[in-house]
């Protein structure tokens, strides 16, 4: 049995000579919920985005078993799903219905499969009845689910979300975290907000300076003030 | 996710860094004037600039070999002025026959060839040394102070500003964009859609873009009015324009018309 | 750099000092007249509305999709700023555009600018605001117009710019025009097809998420006419001209008339220095000779300084 | 003696129709610190740009005893100062030093005054050190000081925030707070962020639907959860 993601001495360093990430290890097994923290530039961002080989640094990335890497790139993207921070970049077609269509229009899946993907991804978000809107004029909730959609109408294996609370009012948070608890995928979530891996993530990783930082259950990790602290975090 | 690398400005601390951006701006421009004013064949004339852009490039911390391997970015063009050694009559050089026909290069199709090949690549040089020691803030000063209406002036600082931001928002587009574009693992698919499909999803991605620009725009009008902006555009006074930047200025230009005249007596 | 600029950004050298100078002239008037119209029409709005937008031009030509065979498409935008613009704040809009390009990104040349504004900023707005709106007539306020009008604006826009760009060169005598017209304009013709279908792409999801924008282009027609006029008087001007051009790529009266141009400029110069002798000197090879040392000498003089500027810099650090 | 702020029966529709503020009345006294939440689409952004006359309503708006309108809205921009939650769309000049000095450059201060100005802000927000540098540059909560910074340097007898916490790590939130702890001005901040208006915001109001729904002690309204759940929001 493979693990779900698999990252061994991983290094990156941007074009202008910022090192982003040194020497991340991690594994995280099939079906677990893991929350990445650290303050601004951490690296979050950029280590997922080495998880479908955007982002391609010193040393080895595995996601469901396929090394992340040239020719494994398309099945890659198709078993992770990748959720960015703003919804608007996510969503670039003219209606919700285009926009979750795309990963399978691309996988280049006939017709009837396309709709039957679209309709029960927009099910699981609770959008159903969204599919000829228009995403521009949703609210940050709203957007912020059918960008989900997006990814799973992909039937991927692993979900990752980059910061998905952000900007979000208290009801539509509380309607995410829901949802996001519904769901049965392998999860890693990058986010400051430490009420939600509370809720939501039994194991948290904090990163800083592009390291690993702690690796352990949520609920002790955050109750460690002073880790906390050394790292720009705070109790939540 | 940050865009660092479409800023073309290199910090550094050389006497070209500090030089006064108006100074800057226009002997740049005389330099590219003098290049393209230059005759075709002045061969000594070239080299001279050629030592002149050189020695400025040195004098800048830049480094020759970095504005050499940028300077590239005109030489795709260059193939519209190959024709020129086949069609300018003149004394033959060699001849290609092509199938029917024959090509006959010419001493003085090459000549003209080179000629505008050079130019052109003396011209880049220039530009991107003052690109690259001239922070664009500066720029947009020297072109207030030659005379550019402040309206327009305006309207490239503003626009220089959100190009980060906005071509930010364009990669984080064109990442989201390739995350989703996977292939499932039975070969029987053929992943990718067609052109135009795919031209049409990038078409959604700059509406998008573009409309996000455009409420974004209202909101930045809000913030402009906010702060006292009243659809007249002040800016504070430059800096004084001293005698030492007039003898500069003075001196650049006179060596720069020196060598031109030279070019146009003897070749022109 | 993201992306490969489509070879219509004129670099500095190709055009002759001439056409450069005819060509920043008339883009300058061009510019400042399109100036007065939008400062009138939208007032202290200009200044955000046309700069943000002038960068999601910019941003939106970092945009891509692959062709075929790693070759890939991109976008320019004249057409699309006309559309949802009108044309006098398009052409504002891509002025500031070819402009930064040039200035930041050496993306065409400083003294060649005039050209590419030229080209880009009033000949591809004036013909693609001229082709949208003729269709968007033609269809009557139907759907397939705002589409089919956009395409077509865009395609034209991009082919008509790229003739323009081959006949400059050649009135430039860098490029003979019966290579230049249909190699430049062969590969717009290509590459035209792309940006319609960006353009065309951009349009139907501006169409679905914000329609009220794109009556922008019919809601100025005050002064649209002269507009139209001109896109359409310089597509029929270019689609005449370079076919007539490239048939007689040696016969170009104008190549010669410009040679008698820069002979008249020398005249003056000449008759500053006399028979080609420098004062003092009274033999020709002699002054020949001199000038060259007195160069050389200015020019090492100069790198001389550099270098020790530089030495004497690094040794303080 | 003035009030700060006076907003007598204000209402507001959009040109779309959209009733955005119905008879919103609400006092703030010189020096009071208050705060304004609500969920989104609630109106908080809309009654903010009634403070300078960027919207125009049906009631009356006073600021530091001017009416907001026509003649005075010069003096009432100089008196007001709005920091947008987006910094990127507050600052729109090329350089730091030029956007803290488009305020006082507007009110056409003499240069040397303006410069003077635009240092004591900076100094203000702990940027001394960013005049020259450029925006784009920056991290999100040094962009945030920045944008404080270029209201402060127009002297502002209020100073009215929208969402000052949204998007940044809780190192530079904790920063922002304990700056805007220290400003003495009257201050009117619309936020999500209950936790913030707990330690920094005295006084607590509850706009929903365009409404005021609450106002009062923020410590005694946000102990009220019953009052909190109505209107979208949750104890912090
Ligand atoms: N394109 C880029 N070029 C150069 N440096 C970059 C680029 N993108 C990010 N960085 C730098 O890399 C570091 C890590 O950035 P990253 O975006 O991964 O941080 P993060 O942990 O996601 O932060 P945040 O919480 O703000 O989202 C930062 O210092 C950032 O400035
Ligand atoms: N320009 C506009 N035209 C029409 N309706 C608008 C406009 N701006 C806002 N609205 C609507 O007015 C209502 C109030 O908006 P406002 O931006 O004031 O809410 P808010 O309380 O600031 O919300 P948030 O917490 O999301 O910032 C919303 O329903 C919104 O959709
Ligand atoms: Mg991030
Ligand atoms: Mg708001």
């Amino acid at each position: 049995m493979h693990h779900s993601i698999e990252i061994e001495h991983l290094s990156f360093v941007y074009p202008d000579g910022h090192p982003a990430l040194q020497d991340v290890s991690l594994t995280i097994a099939p079906g677990e919920k893991v929350a990445l923290v650290g303050p601004n530039g951490a690296g979050k961002s950029t280590l997922l985005l080495h998880l479908n080989g955007i982002l391609k640094g010193d040393g080895k990335v595995t996601v469901c078993g396929l090394p992340v890497e040239g020719k494994n790139l398309g099945r890659v993207r198709a078993a992770v799903g990748l959720v960015f921070q703003n919804p608007d970049d996510q969503l670039f077609s003219p209606t919700v219905f285009d926009d979750v269509a795309y990963g399978p229009l691309y996988q280049g899946l006939p017709p009837a499969e396309v709709e039957a993907r679209v309709t029960s991804a927009l099910a699981a978000v609770g959008m159903s009845a969204y599919a000829r809107r228009v995403s521009h004029h949703l609210s940050a909730g709203e957007k912020k689910r059918i960008a989900i959609a997006t990814v799973l109408s992909m039937n991927p294996e692993v979900l990752v979300l980059d910061e998905p609370t952000a900007g979000l009012d208290p009801r539509a948070r509380r309607g995410l975290i829901r949802l996001l608890g519904s769901l049965p995928m392998t999860m890693l979530v990058s986010t400051h907000d430490l009420a939600m891996v509370r809720e939501l993530l039994p194991r948290m990783v904090i990163l800083d300076e592009g390291r690993v930082a702690a690796d352990g259950p949520a609920a002790e990790l955050l109750a460690d003030a002073a880790l906390l602290e050394a790292h720009g975090l705070e109790k939540p | 996710m940050h865009i660092h690398f479409l800023d073309p400005y290199r910090a550094g601390n050389s006497p070209l860094h500090a030089a006064d951006a108006r100074l800057k701006f226009v002997l740049t421009l005389a330099f590219i004037l003098t290049a393209s004013l230059t005759p075709p064949a002045a061969w000594p004339v070239y080299i001279l600039l050629l030592a002149l852009i050189l020695s400025i490039e040195i004098l800048s911390g830049l480094g020759v070999g970095p504005v050499l391997k940028r300077s590239l970015l005109a030489l795709p063009f260059v193939l519209a002025a190959l024709p020129l050694v086949f069609t300018v009559e003149g004394q033959a050089l060699f001849s290609l026959p092509l199938g029917a026909w024959t090509l006959t290069a010419s001493v003085e199709g090459l000549a003209r060839f080179v000629s505008v090949a050079l130019k052109s690549w003396l011209s880049v040089q220039a530009a991107i040394v003052l690109a690259a020691c001239t922070p664009f803030p500066e720029l947009l000063q020297a072109m207030r102070a030659v005379g550019l209406p402040r309206l327009l002036v305006a309207m490239f600082g503003l626009t220089w500003r959100y190009l980060f931001v906005l071509a930010d928002e364009a990669l984080r587009l064109m990442r989201a964009r390739a995350a989703r574009s996977g292939a499932v693992s039975s070969t029987s698919l053929k992943a990718g859609g067609n052109v135009a499909w795919r031209a049409g999803v990038t078409g959604g991605m700059a509406g998008s873009l573009f409309l996000r620009a455009f409420e974004r725009s209202d909101r930045i009008y809000v913030a402009m009015l906010s702060r006292g902006y009243d659809g007249e555009v002040r800016a504070l006074p430059l800096p004084a324009f001293t005698a030492a930047h007039w003898l500069t200025l003075t001196a650049g230009l006179a060596l720069l018309a020196l060598l031109l005249g030279f070019g146009l007596l003897f070749w022109g | 750099m993201l992306y490969s600029p489509a070879p219509m950004h004129i670099p500095d050298g190709f055009l002759s000092t001439l056409v450069a100078v005819v060509l920043w002239i008339l883009s300058a008037g061009v510019i400042a007249y399109a100036l007065r119209r939008v400062g009138n029409d939208l007032g202290e709005r200009q200044v955000p509305l046309m700069g943000v937008l002038a960068a999601a031009i910019f941003a939106g030509q970092m945009l891509n999709f692959t062709v075929a065979g790693g070759t890939s498409g991109h976008l320019l935008g004249a057409a699309l700023a006309a559309i949802l613009l009108g044309p006098w704040a398009a052409i504002i809009v891509m002025t500031t555009v070819v402009s930064i390009q040039a200035l930041i990104f050496q993306d065409g040349g400083l003294l060649a600018l005039g050209g590419n504004l030229f080209n880009m900023a009033v000949i591809g707005v004036a013909v693609a605001y001229f082709v949208y709106v003729s269709v968007q007539k033609a269809a009557r306020g139907q759907r397939w117009g705002v589409f089919v009008g956009g395409f077509a604006a865009a395609w034209m826009s991009i082919v008509i710019a790229a003739l323009a760009c081959a006949l400059e060169l050649a009135f430039s005598g860098t490029s003979p025009a019966n290579v230049a017209v249909p190699a430049m304009g062969g590969i717009h013709m290509l590459i035209g097809v792309g940006e319609g279908l960006i353009t065309l792409g951009a349009l139907a999801f501006l169409y679905a998420a914000r329609r009220d924008l794109l009556h922008i282009g019919e809601a100025a027609p005050k002064g649209g006419r002269v507009v139209w006029v001109g896109g359409l008087v310089i597509a029929l001007l270019l689609a005449v001209l370079s076919p007539l051009a490239s048939a007689h790529p040696d016969g170009l009266e104008w190549v010669a008339e410009q040679q008698g141009f820069l002979e008249a400029a020398r005249e003056p110069l000449y008759s500053i220095i006399p028979d080609y002798v420098f004062p003092g000197i009274s033999n020709e090879a002699l002054a020949t000779i001199a000038a060259g040392i007195l160069g050389t000498l200015l020019v090492f003089g100069v790198a001389l300084g550099v270098a020790y500027l530089r030495r004497r810099q690094t040794a303080d650090r």
